[in-house]
């Protein structure tokens, strides 16, 4: 049982840890502002939420858990919004996104 | 739980990457001149150094760093900002001196630093001294380093607390104004925010909570009084960014936040000085109950209330004086 | 696999601290930020493991909480340029 | 002791920090950057206390029965102490900055230093 549980945990962590990749890189080679919070919040929600996830498998029904959880419950709760509200100020200040030419 | 050996050599490998990432930090901090790009990159050094920490094994610092510099200190430097202009002068010639006398330095503390003992030598002088003593654990209380703020150095740690007090009443004396009597001007919420109101509304709560969970804990995890005090205020800060400076004004009077910057200082002279009734010294704890250990436990738990009290008056109090001079700032243009 | 998400992770922290250099908006040096906080938060909680020593998560809560305010002061900032006082631009 | 560079690695970034933290508060005139720098070479001696407590091997000073090693939980308490006092200084030398800003409307050096000389200037011509 416990290697099963292992296992499914590594397997957290790994997909957990390649969302973060993903997240990263597309934050660094991203074109513009708007697509590079897209890329970021592949990191704030998959990659941290595998993550978590891997690590709760882990430390089985414990103290540890319930931490575990709250962070996750904070991360879910307080990214997605700081993003929003940052691609809202972006808006209002007069960023634009790049988007493709009509005639191409 | 046993300690696993890949802990050993990523431990390494984290603190010596991140250093050099802050090394990084740094120079592109340095080189900008727009001063929002600084307070950002700033705040990103703060946590950078925090994580350090944590792998350097000072928890307990590492939450102070994280509550100090992410938080609080960017929040000042904005309101400094918003006062100031925000973009940087060019410099008006090449700083060559500095420069070299920089390096100069450098060379120096460089050369006096390789014969500081090598990077985690267990033999080193600083492991042989007063620490061993420190980790007995003779007041039974968990973190060593609570109890050794608490008590074994509690004249220093009053030494500091006065001084954050003295450093709040020094910017209540610089940016104090009269009193103003005016009705009718609200500091505007970010109203047109909803996202941001509502998920504001839930986090407060659990951050003033969490600040109590890390006072009242700090004898068996990372935590205690300065950091408590700190996350606490960057709460009511939080309130104030969301709702305005106004409504946090009212949930939190400033009379309410003056008083509380002198209660803290006062409780723990206080406890100091009941010792002194009791019998014993300025700052025993062991003539506080019947059972010395209990004593110690019970000083140790007013010293810290007395830290939390004073540092979350602080900071509360200069972000009031940093935000409200904007408003009268706001009106005369 | 600990190890190896660690790992990760700091690379991710480099990635992001790359983006936060380079800017070129004060918007993206956000972001950055923010995503730095992020991974922190995750990086020590995956230290806490390594070490065996989980119940620091406090640590990692903290993180999460004060990354918050500093994005969120900062916008406020940005949107308003006050830090709660100031009139309403109608 | 045997003193190479990689043993002694912390402490050489650590005295980068803080001779570039020194960099930026000479060669910079303006006083908010200078203060930042002036946190950053804070920071760096945060990094040169706790450094050498740090045991490999060891863990956090939060005592349980499992472990035997500790860092030293010296440095710690007096760091802790120091990063509350240094964002209260901080704070102090921010309000001092802005009521410099208020008096002479800018806070770059050069142009304080400027503005003290024309009125010491006036003065001379006056007396």
């Amino acid at each position: 049982m416990s290697v099963i549980i292992d296992i499914l945990s590594g397997l957290c962590l790994l997909a957990g840890a390649i969302f973060s990749l993903i997240g990263a890189w597309g934050l660094l080679r991203m074109p513009d502002f708007y697509t590079r919070v897209h890329a970021a919040s592949v990191l704030e929600t998959l990659g941290a939420g595998f993550i978590l996830l891997g690590l709760m498998l882990q430390a089985g029904l414990t103290l540890v858990t319930v931490k575990l959880l709250i962070i996750g419950i904070l991360i879910y709760f307080a990214s997605p919004t700081a993003s929003h509200a940052l691609a809202r100020a972006a808006m209002v200040r007069g960023i634009k996104p790049l988007l493709a030419k009509p005639e191409e | 739980m046993g300690r696993p050996f890949g802990g050993i050599v990523i431990e390494t490998l984290i603190v010596n990457v991140l250093l050099v990432l802050m090394a990084f930090a740094v120079l592109v901090l340095a080189r900008t001149r727009n001063l929002f790009a600084v307070v950002v990159l700033s705040g990103i050094y703060s946590f950078l150094m925090a994580t350090i920490l944590v792998a350097l094994d000072a928890v307990d610092v590492a939450m102070t760093e994280a509550a100090v510099g992410a938080g609080v200190s960017t929040v000042l430097l904005l309101g400094a900002l918003h006062l100031c202009k925000s973009e940087e002068a060019r410099p008006a010639h090449r700083p060559w001196l500095p420069l070299l006398l920089s390096l100069a330095t450098a060379g120096l503390l460089i050369y006096g630093a390789m014969g500081l003992p090598d990077f985690a030598d267990p033999n080193a002088p600083i492991h042989q001294h007063v620490a061993p003593r420190y980790l007995q654990n003779e007041v039974d209380v968990p973190n060593v380093v609570t109890a050794v703020l608490a008590s074994f150095r509690g004249f220093d740690t009053l030494g500091e607390t006065v001084v954050v007090f003295t450093a709040g009443a020094g910017i209540i004396a610089l940016l104090r104004r009269r009193k103003h009597k005016e009705k009718g001007r609200e500091g505007i919420a970010m109203r047109d925010d909803l996202v941001l109101l509502v998920v504001g509304k839930l986090l407060i709560p659990f951050i003033l909570l969490f600040a109590l969970y890390v006072q009242f804990h700090g004898d068996f995890g990372p935590g205690g009084g300065f950091q408590a005090g700190t996350i606490f205020a960057a709460g009511i800060v939080f309130y104030a960014i969301i709702f305005g400076l106004d409504k946090a004004r009212r949930v939190v009077p400033d009379r309410l936040v003056e008083t509380l910057l002198a209660a803290g200082v006062l409780l723990f002279i206080g406890v100091g000085v009941a010792g002194l009734l009791l019998g014993g010294n300025f700052l025993d704890y062991f003539v506080l109950d019947k059972d010395p250990i209990h004593g110690q436990h019970r000083g140790i738990f007013w010293v810290e209330a007395g830290v939390g009290i004073t540092v979350s008056g602080v900071m509360l109090k200069i972000f009031y004086m940093f935000a409200s001079r904007g408003q009268r700032e706001g009106n005369e243009e | 696999m600990l190890a190896g998400a660690t790992l990760a992770l700091i690379v991710c922290v480099v990635l992001a601290l790359l983006r936060a250099a380079l800017g070129p908006t004060v918007f993206d040096r956000l972001q950055a930020a923010n995503t730095i906080g992020t991974a922190s938060v995750m990086l020590l909680a995956l230290f806490g493991f390594l070490n065996g020593r989980p119940e620091f998560l406090d640590l990692a809560i903290t993180y999460g909480l004060l990354n918050v305010i500093g994005v969120i002061a900062v916008l406020r900032f940005f949107r308003q340029g006050d830090l709660g006082a100031g009139e309403e631009p109608r | 002791m045997s003193g190479g560079v990689v043993e002694h690695f912390t402490y050489i970034v650590t005295v980068f920090l803080m001779v570039a933290g020194l960099y930026i508060v000479m060669a910079r005139g303006n006083l908010i950057k200078k203060l930042v720098g002036l946190s950053v070479f804070q920071t760096s001696v945060y990094l040169l206390y706790v450094a050498p407590g740090k045991l490999i091997g060891g863990t956090a000073p939060i005592l349980a029965p499992q472990y035997t090693v500790y860092s030293n939980p010296l440095p710690h308490v007096l760091i802790l102490t120091a990063i509350v006092v240094g964002v209260a200084t901080l704070a102090l030398g921010l309000a001092l900055t802005v009521r410099i800003k208020e008096t002479y409307g800018t806070i770059e050096e050069d142009e304080i230093t400027a503005a003290d000389n024309a009125v010491q200037d006036a003065e001379d011509a006056h007396s």
